[in-house]
């Protein structure tokens, strides 16, 4: 019984510190990574394995079935979350980024006429 | 060890959320102070755990995480569409709205008020007796009579029932402020919740998403009675449902003059008042409920709230109903001039 | 713990169903007129107005008979854990003035929309004509019924100018959900006894006010709603705040448990941690009431409102967060240090009067005009707060509460009539400046003299209620000692007398002949010129109402079973249910049976 | 047990910490959603470890709350984005027929 305790810790241990892992690889990559497209690829790997590492780690610790249930929904949640989250970043990555306010906090008239502008302010001045 | 790791946490939460709160309040860009509040909703539902609150974590991530969230975006873009034709139209326009932001003056007036109201709570909360007054033994003792076993639900619904019942009365006293605002041409409309214009993962989210979400408010209403949970974070997961099947272009609202639209607003608060008002004849008073029947009166009273909370947050968050969506999937700001 | 054990409450009294169906009628009326289309929303707000009258009159007949408040423990749960209410004289006596007031408002509203159905050529709804024409609250005095021949003559163009996006419908719609949510939270704020109950009374108070700002939905009464709302949310929040700390430290919710709970004798309670709780929930609710300088809500609201909602918002809605304001202060207004705050709301009160007043006399609008004269009346509201608090001096504290009350109620009367009058002499006049209301005295004599009553009751003219408000206020200021808010409420006066005269002659004068021309171009369907006698005896019977009030109104303040609160009792005896207190002798007897 | 599982429970909150960095830096909008994501994921992880250290039932409802609602926030981040592009080429569009002799209403030269 006691074998079996240890080994179910043990795994326990060894997933949750995988998971873990993965968190720490993500924020690492979150920070560290030069720009959005790179930094959505380490975004979904502590989404994906970091919850999942961490829910498979919990499995042998609940005290019911019903609670294991839940634990796997949560990750089945959190993958779909995912999956749909760096679709949708991805998509506002290629169909152009929103159309932000400028350092001030306000919508300056750009000066010139370049209709859009990657720092984000509008290229919509009156005047032509 | 424990405590001390238990300390640490509540010391790393309690400064990110001071931080939190202070930069999303500083910071320039709208949406950088929106994503900022979200995250804030997130760190404010550990905290809400930690307290040993899961009733409270559980609305504040469905209210002020999730559905908040959702409204201050779409808030913020009609904000930035406005803006972006306040650009094009004058130059003589970004000058008004300058004039419209608060001076520096009273910024830092408020500023201060804060700071000291800030300094005064923190004062008196280390003045406070300790350990706390509290009804929660009392609350527990008594829940018992109810029938029910969680104590949550227990305040809730039957020793401050009057709140409760005030409280769903107010949302949607503030449903009919909110229609209010409708011009007078597209009253009695449908609001609506603009679809995305690029929808196939929203689409697909909002297929595979809803009867999770359904499933889980049962479950939650159902677990309500012993377990946290209950009326007001189901009706909040419903309504989050909703309004995403909406958002991808799955369905829509029907006319704000529609009964059952009405109905389905009402429901809730009009059979709690009558339960209620049985009471007086009945049982002992008013928001007595009739001895035998308690645990009945109360799954009748809550899954009604459900509804009436799901279908008011829902509204809330499509706001007045306004003119058709124009084809590329937001509201047309202004007619153009 | 031990204290809260022992005083589980009481059982409900005699009156307990008078009391809930104050509540729960307005609430269910609300429901009602959600669910319901439009006619049939209004007949059910009109339809349940007499009934609520009879009840508040009832439930006050039984608090002045018995001499003691009507309570009843909501379910079967008493404080602490459950909620009692609990309807005193001081309750009782707003209750009947909501009553009053907003059923003459919603008389006023059914007539108003009966007549823009009729200029519109629609003909008005059966149901509404029936609603209308229901014999209503008894309560406006009868006043003079005819409208007097000036007013048969043209009263034609008025509604559709006013609002040029003539709200019919939605307008209609969401005013009369917004009226019933408004009667249904007052009455639950006066007969609340209980720090969450309020707040929840107040957060339906405000949501249903705000909207009222923005009934008229143009940009700027869509700037004031907002900025309405984001005051009216600040202080919802600070108030939360004074109620956590008060819980915190008594793990008490309910007034009289408070009040036991801090009773002289009893050490246990943090007496700073109070008055901080005490500051921080007053300074809340002063943003709701307006008070200077967290006024800056109030004259915007009321310029885009139509008057029937200014008519709510400055005679009711404001008193509400007063009223709280004085619980609050009843209750825990003897902690230490609790003397100095007072005097500093008086000093707000005295700055509010003086200034209030002088900006009234510097509006060109009529509506802001009385805007900024609410805003100086308020400040009366504050000056007796000192003396309020003197716990050496029960006589004084009672002669301020029965001045504060009586300048809260009698403020109502006035300024409803005023706002309904000026709404009136602007329909009428086309546009909302004063020197556009030439001819007004001669078209319209008797609203030009409601108006003018109403102000001689502002400006402390005897007989008027205002005038023994402010008698009191005198007496109580005197009392403590504070000269020189005395001297404010007597210059107050003179300012109101100022300002009210330069409405007053501006009436007086000649009709400005382009706009005379104007108006007689303008035909209106047949059916539209009729006397407009309804909403002329409204108002007047509202103005009459305050005039005469200082007659009446002497009584409720007495006789209510608050002194207990004012803590010239016994602490021990301050839960017991039913004691009748001795008949009062004369006015100034109130008190004296003080041991 | 218990120890490791809050031991991991606050490692997985300091991740979220680092997030937090990125919501603030930015320096995009995307940026700012991607670090809001990740402290969503690290919240519910860290809810799940503490939660079974404490053997507190709820807290798995807490956090199957926050993962049914985690893609909400991106889903209203693609519509604020679409919404703000619509409208500036909207007004791209105008400006064009504006150009056109006539068309638009004179405009104040600033």
């Amino acid at each position: 019984m006691s074998v079996v305790a240890a080994l179910l810790d043990g795994w326990t241990v060894l997933l949750v510190c995988a998971g873990i892992g993965f968190f720490v690889a993500g924020t690492t990559g979150m920070l560290r990574f030069p720009d959005a497209a790179t930094r959505l690829h380490a975004l979904t790997k502590a989404d994906n394995l970091g919850v999942g590492l961490v829910v498979l780690g919990l499995l042998p610790q609940v005290a019911r079935p019903a609670e294991g249930f839940k634990l796997l929904v949560i990750w089945a949640l959190v993958l779909l979350a995912s999956a749909v989250s760096s679709q949708l970043v991805a998509r506002v990555a290629t169909d152009g980024p929103p159309i932000e306010e400028d350092r001030n906090g306000r919508t300056a008239p750009a000066a010139s006429g370049t209709p859009l502008d990657r720092s984000g302010s509008v290229g919509a001045g009156a005047q032509p | 060890m424990i405590p001390a790791l238990e300390r640490a946490v509540e010391l790393a939460i309690g400064a990110m959320l001071v931080g939190l709160a202070l930069w999303s309040v500083l910071v320039r860009p709208r949406f950088a102070s929106i994503v900022g509040f979200v995250v804030f909703g997130l760190l404010l539902m550990l905290a809400w755990m930690r307290l040993g609150a899961p009733d409270v974590a559980m609305t504040e991530g469905a209210i002020g995480s999730g559905l908040a969230g959702f409204l201050l975006l779409s808030a913020a873009a009609r904000l930035r569409c406005s803006e972006i034709r306040r650009a094009r139209i004058g130059a003589g326009e970004p000058q008004r709205a300058r004039d419209r932001s608060p001076r520096r003056s009273s910024i830092v007036a408020l500023g201060v008020g804060c700071a000291a109201v800030a300094a005064a709570l923190a004062a008196a909360v280390a003045a406070l007796p300790h350990p706390a007054p509290s009804l929660a033994p009392a609350a527990l003792e008594r829940l018992p009579e109810l029938g029910i076993g969680n104590p949550v639900s227990g305040v809730l619904i039957g020793f401050r029932a009057l709140d409760t019942l005030v409280e769903k009365i107010v949302l949607v006293v503030a449903l009919v402020g909110v229609w209010g605002l409708a011009a007078e041409a597209s009253w009695r409309r449908a609001p609506s919740v603009d679809p995305s214009p690029e929808i196939e993962p929203i689409r697909f989210l909002a297929r595979a998403l809803p009867p999770v979400g359904i499933v889980l408010a049962i479950y939650l209403l159902w677990r309500g009675a012993t377990e946290p949970g209950g009326a007001f974070p189901a009706g909040a997961i419903l309504a989050a449902m909703a309004v995403l099947v909406l958002a991808a272009g799955l369905g829509r609202l029907p006319p704000t003059a529609a009964r059952s639209l009405r109905l389905a607003i009402c429901a809730g608060p009009l059979v709690f008042l009558g339960v209620g008002g049985l009471g007086m004849g009945v049982a002992r008073g008013f928001l007595d409920y009739p001895a035998g029947f308690e645990v009945l009166s109360i799954k009748l009273i809550e899954v009604l709230l459900t509804g009436s909370v799901a279908v008011v947050l829902l509204l809330l968050v499509a706001g007045p109903p306004e003119e058709a969506a124009s084809a590329n999937g937001m509201r047309r700001p202004e007619p153009p001039l | 713990m031990s204290a809260l054990a022992a005083s589980v409450g009481t059982p409900s009294t005699a009156g307990a169903p008078l009391i809930v169906g104050l509540v729960a009628l307005p609430m269910a009326a609300a429901l009602a007129a959600v669910l319901l289309r439009r006619r049939a929303a209004s007949a059910a707000v009109l339809l349940s107005a007499p009934i609520l009258v009879g009840l508040a009159f009832a439930a006050a007949a039984m608090v002045l008979s018995t001499g003691s408040p009507i309570e009843c423990v909501l379910g079967a749960w008493k404080p602490p854990l459950g909620i009692v209410l609990r309807a005193d004289g001081l309750g009782t006596a707003m209750m009947v003035v909501t009553a009053t007031i907003a059923s003459a408002v919603a008389l006023f509203a059914a007539a108003t929309e009966r007549r823009g159905a009729a200029m519109r050529g629609t003909a008005p709804g059966s149901s509404l004509n029936d609603a209308g024409a229901t014999p209503g609250p008894a309560d406006p005095p009868p006043g003079d019924h005819s409208g007097g021949p000036a007013e048969a003559g043209g009263e034609a163009d008025g509604g559709g100018e006013r609002q040029p996006d003539a709200a019919p419908e939605r307008a209609s719609a969401t005013f009369w959900v917004l009226l019933a949510s408004v009667w249904g939270a007052l009455n639950l704020t006066f007969i609340a006894n209980d720090l969450f109950t309020l707040f929840v009374a107040l957060e339906l108070l405000t949501f249903a006010a705000v909207p009222l700002v923005c009934l008229a939905g143009t940009p700027p009464a869509l700037r004031a709603a907002l900025r309405y709302l984001l005051l009216a949310m600040a202080g919802s929040m600070l108030y939360l705040l004074g109620v956590a700390l008060v819980y915190g430290s008594l793990g008490a919710l309910d007034l009289s448990l408070i009040a036991e709970l801090i009773a002289p004798g009893t050490d246990s309670a943090p007496r700073g941690v109070l008055l901080l709780a005490l500051v921080l929930a007053t300074t809340g609710m002063l943003v709701k009431t307006a008070l200077v300088p967290l006024h800056a809500w109030l004259p915007p609201a009321h310029a885009g409102a139509p008057p029937q909602a200014s008519a709510l918002l400055s005679a009711l809605v404001v008193k509400g967060s007063w009223f709280v304001i004085l619980r609050l202060w009843l209750t825990l207004g003897e902690v230490p240090g609790g003397r100095t705050v007072a005097f500093a709301l008086a000093a707000l009160g005295a700055v509010a009067i003086l200034f209030g007043s002088a900006t009234a006399l510097r509006q060109r609008s009529l509506k802001l005009l009385v805007a900024w004269s609410t805003v100086a009346q308020i400040g009366y509201l504050f000056v007796a707060f000192p003396a309020l608090v003197a716990a050496a001096a029960p006589t004084l504290a009672t002669e301020a509460l029965r001045g504060g009350m009586l300048q809260a109620i009698s403020h109502a009367f006035a300024k409803a009539a005023m706002f309904l009058a000026a709404g009136l002499l602007v329909e009428r006049a086309g546009r909302d400046r004063i020197d556009a209301l030439g001819g007004a005295f001669r078209r319209m004599p008797i609203i030009f003299a409601a108006f003018a009553i109403g102000g001689l009751s502002l400006m402390g003219l005897p007989p008027s209620g205002g005038f023994w408000a402010k008698w009191l206020l005198l007496q109580a200021t005197i009392g403590v000692g504070a000269w020189w808010l005395a001297l404010t409420i007597l210059a107050g006066g003179v300012l109101a007398g100022a300002y009210l005269l330069r409405v007053l002659r501006a009436c007086g004068a000649e009709a400005p002949a382009d706009l005379g021309a104007d108006r007689a171009v303008v035909a209106a369907p047949a059916a539209a010129i009729a006397p407009d006698r309804l909403r002329t005896a409204i108002v007047l019977g509202l103005a009459l109402v305050s005039m005469f009030l200082g007659f009446a109104a002497m009584v409720p303040a007495e006789r209510c079973g608050v002194r207990r609160l004012l803590r010239s009792e016994p602490i021990t005896q301050l839960d017991r249910p039913i004691e009748v207190l001795p008949p009062p002798s004369t006015p100034h007897g109130a008190a004296e049976a003080a041991p | 047990m218990t120890a490791f599982l809050l031991v991991a429970a606050v490692a997985v909150l300091l991740t979220v910490a680092g997030a937090l960095v990125r919501v603030v830096r930015g320096p995009t909008t995307s940026d700012r959603m991607m670090g809001a994501q990740l402290i969503g994921t690290g919240g519910i992880a860290a809810l799940l470890l503490a939660g079974t250290a404490s053997r507190l039932n709820s807290t798995s409802d807490v956090a199957l709350v926050l993962a049914i609602l985690a893609p909400f926030a991106m889903v209203a981040f693609r519509r604020y984005a679409a919404a703000t592009q619509a409208a500036a080429s909207r007004e791209r569009r105008l400006e064009i027929d504006a150009g056109a002799p006539g068309a638009a209403p004179p405009q104040g030269g600033a």
